[in-house]
C-alpha cells in the first residue's frame, strides 16, 4: 500500500442538538475538514460514511451517506459507500478510506462519521442500541443494559485490583475537565470528583456522570491523501501520517480457559497490539492515546490494555496523574466519548479530529506538549463497536497516527 | 404455570423460539439449548451454525445445556427499563459447558450482599413481561443453586 | 493495484424462504464459495458484507455482517465491513473487498451480498423499501411507488421508441425461461409472453410478470484472491479477472437541459462506459451481460444504455433474439433481478457469480457458447442501488470480468 | 379548508415540515419552498444545503416556487397502498425552474386518456390521508393547469 496522510479533520459539535438535521450535521463537518486540508470539494475522490441510528430512529436505510453528501455537502457523482459497525462505524469509514487511497485507486478520500440519536421515538431508539448485538441471540428484550455490563465488570475489577469510586470518578472528572477545554465537545463544564460520585447510581458502581449521554448528535470528517500525491491537492502542513489502522473482528473465546476470561474482562488488546507492530512504536512511544471509555472504568482498564502499566496498576495511574493533559502519556485530551460525546456513528472519526489537532500543535488550551515540550509526534487511538466481547460481535480498532 | 395449551389469555410464549424449553408440567424441567461441535467438543449459547474454533462444515448438533453455572460478576442496577422494574440484578454466569452469559437473576433481594463471586447457580425459565395479548412472555434467568 | 481475480462463488437459493433465517442464508452462500474456492476457510482474511432490509424488518443493525459471519458462518477474528447501498449493496461489498486485495493488505477477501424480506411486519417492510431514497425529501408517505416509476418512464419510451407491450413481455418471459434453467433462481418455471401480459397490470403498461418479487430472501457470496497469491491458496482454476470495477454515486443532473433528460430516462451509462475503458474492451467485445432489470423495461432501456444497439432499437434486439441465451449478447443469462430474483442486498454477488460461472463453462443448461464456440470470454454487469435518478441519491455500478 | 388553528380533529398537518406553504385562508396561495443558488441560478427542490454545481459553501438561498410546471411523464396505477386508493396517477413533472418531480396527480380521472404529455401542469396542496389523531395530512400534488 501507499504511504497514507490525513490533511484535513473537520467536526460539527457534539451536543443534544435535536433541532439539527443529520445534513446539516454533515455539511458542517465535512466542508470544516474541506476548508482545513485546504482542498478543492471536488478534489475528494470517493467517500465512506459512517452511522448507526439512521435507519431505526428516521426510517432512512440504504442510502444514508449518499442523501448526506449530496443534499447536505453537496458532493455528487462520486463513490459513495455507507458503512455500520455500531461505535467503531466511522473508525471503519477512516479505515476504508485510507484503503482506498493506499490502493491507488484514489488520491484524496473522505471520511465522515456522523449520527443523531435525538430524533425517533423512544422505542426506535431502544431498537437502535439493541440492534448493535445479536438480536437473535434470546437476550435482547429481556432488560439487559449496556451500562451493566460494564458496571458488572467494574464492581469485579473493584474487588480483583482493588480500586476504588474515587478513582472511577477520578477518571471521569479529567474527561469534563479536557471537555470544557474543547469547543467542540458534548459537555463544556468541568465537573468534580465529588459531583460525579454524588450524581445518581445508575448500575453500581457507575454513575450518570461515569456514563457517556445515550442522546447525542455530532458529525467529525477527516480527508486523507496519498502522501505521493500531496503537493497536487495542497500546501496544509503538517502533515499527519497514518502509521497503522487495524481492524479486527472479535476472535473466537473459550471461556473455559482462565487466560481467556482475563483478555475479555479487560478489554481485548489485540488491535492496539498489533498497531504497535505495525507503526513499529510501542506505548513506551506514544504521547496522547484515545480510548473507549463510554464509561470512565473502559479508561482505567484501557491504561493496562493499552500497555501502559501493568495489571491492576489503572488507579495508580489516575492517582499520579500519569493521564491528564500534564502527564507522561494523556488520554482521552478531547474529553473522551465520556465527555466530547458518544454519538457511535461518528465517535471514530472524532477520535482522529482530536489526535490530527493535538500532533499539529492545534488543540488550544488542551494542547499537550508531549516528551521533549514540542508538542507530541505520536499517539495511539483504540475503539471498538457492536455488542459486548462476550457475544463475540463486533469489532476492534486500533490506529497509531504520527506527525 | 400454564404451558400455553389454551389460548386464554395466561398463554406461555418464549421470548424467542428455539432458545430454551418451556416446562411443559409441574415435573417437566426447562432447558437452553445450544450446539455442540462433535468434532472438538465446543458448546455454544446461544447456538451457532458453524464451530468458530474447528471452523469446519457441518460439525455442531444441538444440544441440551445442564442450566448449572457459576456466577461471575454481578451488579445492581437501578434504572428501570422497558422490561424491568429497578433496582435489579444484571450478571454474567459461566456455563458449567463453558459459555458466558449476561442474564438477570430471579430470586434473591437486588443487593449487593445477596450474592457471592464464584457461587453455583442454576437456570430457570421465568416470566420476563407480559405483552400486549396478556400473555407471559418467558426467557431463562438464573438464580443460586439449591442444595 | 495488485491484480485480483475470483476464485469462487457461492450463494443460497433465492425465493420465498421465510423459515430461513438470514444466518443459514449466509451460511450456505459463504461455504458455498469457501468450496468452489477450494480454500481452507480461515484463508479468508477480511469480509465485506452487503445487506439492506435486516435494520428495519428485524432490528438488526450495526452488526449484521458480523453476526451472520460469527454465528451462521463460523468466521471470527478478520475484519468485517458491513456496506449498505439498496441493490447495489453486495456490488459495493465486491468492489470494497477487490479494492482491499487490490492494495496489497490482504491476499484473500469475501464478499456477501445477504438479504430477508420474508421477515418483519408489513409496514416494516413499506419503511424499509421507503428509506432507500431520502426520507426528508417529503415524497415519502405519499403512496408514490417505485414500480410507478419504471412504468411512467416505460409509457413514455413506448411512445418515443415505438416499443410494444408484446416486446416488453418477451423480455420477461426471456428471464423467465432462463431462470427455469438455474437450480438458484427464484422463479423455477418459464412463462410465456401471453401469460406475462395477461398477469395483473400494477401500473401501466407493467404487469406483475413484468415486476420482480418484493418478498424474497437469498444469499451469494464471491471470494477474491491476489493473482500473485493464488498458487499459495488454491488450485482450483480457471481463474476469473475482475477487469473493471467502476462505482459512482448519481451525479449531478440539471434537468433543464434536454440531454440530461435523455440520460435520465435511459439509465446513466457513466459507470458502465469506464468499466469499458478501463478493462480495455467495448460493448462489441461482451459475450454476455447482467443488467438491473427490477422492472422488464430497465433490461430493454440497457441494450441501449450498455452500448449494445442505438437508442430506440431495443425492441428489435428482443425481436431478433439476440439477448437469448442462444444470441450474440444473452442479457440476464441467470434471470435477472425479475426472475433470479431481487433480495437487494444480495443481488449484487448474484449478478458475480452468474458471469464467473459462465465464464468457467459451469453454467449447465442455460451456459452461453461465446463467439467462438468455446464459451464466453469477457462479459459486463451493470448495476444500481438507491432512489431513482431523479432523486441524485443512490449508486452506479459497472463491472467487467474475463477469462 | 381548516388551517390547523384550532386543535379539533379537522387541524391541517403537513406530510413533512418546512417543503411547503399550506394556503392561511381561502385568499392564500400555496406553494414549494426550494433552494436557489446566488452564484449558478440552480434550483432545487427538496432544498440542499449546498449547490452541487457550484460546490461552494453558503451559495444556496431558500425560495419560493410558482408551482407551474409541465408534464413529463405519467403511469396509471391499479394496486392500493398504505396511503392511496387504486386507481391513481403517478406522474414525472418538471417545475418551470428546473427540478423534475415525482408526485400524485389531482383533479382528473385515473385514465391514460386524462392527461397529454407537456401539458402545463400547477402544484396544488392536497390532502393525502387522515392521521391517527383524525388529522388531514397534506402535502402537494399536480394537476392540469387552470387557463
Ligand atoms: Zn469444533
Ligand atoms: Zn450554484
Amino acid at each position: 500500500m501507499r504511504d497514507v496522510v490525513i490533511i484535513g479533520v473537520g467536526m460539527h459539535k457534539f451536543g443534544y442538538l435535536p433541532h439539527v438535521p443529520i445534513k446539516e450535521l454533515a455539511r458542517v463537518a465535512v466542508w470544516n475538514a474541506i476548508r482545513d486540508a485546504g482542498i478543492e470539494a471536488q478534489a475528494i475522490q470517493c467517500a465512506y460514511v459512517g452511522n448507526t441510528a439512521q435507519g431505526a430512529l428516521e426510517g432512512q436505510h440504504s442510502v444514508r451517506g449518499h442523501v448526506a453528501l449530496r443534499t447536505g455537502a453537496g458532493l455528487s457523482g462520486l463513490p459513495i459507500v455507507n458503512v455500520e459497525c455500531g461505535t467503531a462505524s466511522a473508525t471503519v469509514a477512516f479505515r476504508e478510506a485510507w484503503i482506498a487511497v493506499g490502493s491507488g485507486l484514489y488520491d484524496v478520500a473522505l471520511s465522515l462519521g456522523m449520527e443523531k440519536t435525538t430524533s425517533g421515538t423512544k422505542a426506535q431508539r431502544q431498537s437502535s442500541a439493541a440492534g448493535a448485538v445479536d438480536v437473535t441471540s434470546g437476550d435482547g428484550g429481556m432488560g439487559l443494559t449496556f451500562v451493566g455490563v460494564f458496571a458488572a465488570l467494574v464492581e469485579k475489577l473493584m474487588r480483583q485490583y482493588g480500586w476504588t469510586e474515587q478513582q472511577l470518578a477520578k477518571v471521569a472528572a479529567k474527561s469534563f475537565y479536557n471537555a470544557s477545554l474543547n469547543p467542540n465537545a458534548e459537555y463544556q463544564q468541568a465537573y468534580t470528583v465529588e459531583e460525579v460520585l454524588q450524581s445518581r447510581v445508575v448500575s453500581y458502581p457507575l454513575t450518570r456522570l461515569m456514563s457517556c449521554s445515550a442522546r447525542i448528535d455530532g458529525a467529525a470528517a477527516v480527508i486523507v491523501c496519498a502522501r505521493e500525491a500531496v503537493e497536487k491537492y495542497t500546501s496544509r502542513r503538517p502533515l499527519v501520517d497514518v502509521a497503522a489502522c487495524v481492524q479486527r473482528s472479535v476472535p473466537f473465546y473459550d471461556f473455559r480457559k482462565p487466560e481467556t476470561r482475563e483478555i475479555v474482562y479487560t478489554h481485548d488488546p489485540s488491535s492496539v497490539m498489533e498497531a504497535y507492530k505495525i507503526a513499529g512504536a510501542g506505548p513506551e512511544d506514544m504521547e496522547l492515546a484515545q480510548c473507549h471509555d463510554a464509561f470512565s472504568i473502559e479508561e482505567m482498564i484501557s491504561y493496562q490494555a493499552m500497555g501502559f502499566c501493568e495489571p491492576g496498576d489503572g488507579g495508580r495511574m489516575i492517582d499520579e496523574g500519569r493521564t491528564a493533559l500534564q502527564g507522561d502519556i494523556p488520554f482521552n485530551t478531547d474529553g473522551g466519548l465520556l465527555a466530547r460525546g458518544n454519538p457511535a456513528g461518528a465517535t471514530g472519526t472524532a477520535q482522529i479530529c482530536e489526535v490530527v489537532q493535538q500532533l499539529r500543535g492545534e488543540a488550544g488550551a488542551r494542547q499537550v506538549r508531549g516528551r521533549d515540550g514540542t508538542g507530541p509526534k505520536i499517539g495511539i487511538i483504540s475503539n471498538a463497536g457492536g455488542g459486548p466481547v462476550e457475544n463475540a460481535i463486533g469489532s476492534l480498532m486500533g490506529v497509531v497516527l504520527k506527525r | 404455570m400454564d404451558t400455553g395449551s389454551g389460548t386464554g389469555p395466561e398463554k406461555v410464549v418464549p421470548l424467542r423460539e428455539g432458545l430454551f424449553h418451556i416446562p411443559a408440567s409441574p415435573d417437566d424441567h426447562g432447558y437452553l439449548i445450544g450446539s455442540k461441535c462433535h468434532n472438538c467438543g465446543y458448546i455454544a449459547f446461544p447456538p451457532v451454525l458453524v464451530c468458530a474454533s474447528c471452523v469446519k462444515e457441518d460439525t455442531m448438533r444441538e444440544c441440551r445445556l445442564s442450566g448449572k453455572a457459576r456466577l461471575d460478576r454481578f451488579t445492581v442496577s437501578h434504572t428501570p427499563n422497558i422490561a424491568v422494574e429497578a433496582p435489579y440484578i444484571q450478571a454474567y454466569v459461566q456455563l458449567e459447558e463453558g459459555p458466558m452469559l449476561y442474564t438477570l437473576i430471579a430470586g434473591v433481594e437486588p443487593r449487593a450482599d445477596a450474592l457471592q463471586l464464584d457461587q453455583p447457580m442454576e437456570m430457570v425459565i421465568d416470566k420476563i413481561r407480559t405483552d400486549e395479548e396478556g400473555n407471559d412472555v418467558v426467557a431463562w434467568k438464573f438464580r443460586p443453586a439449591e442444595g
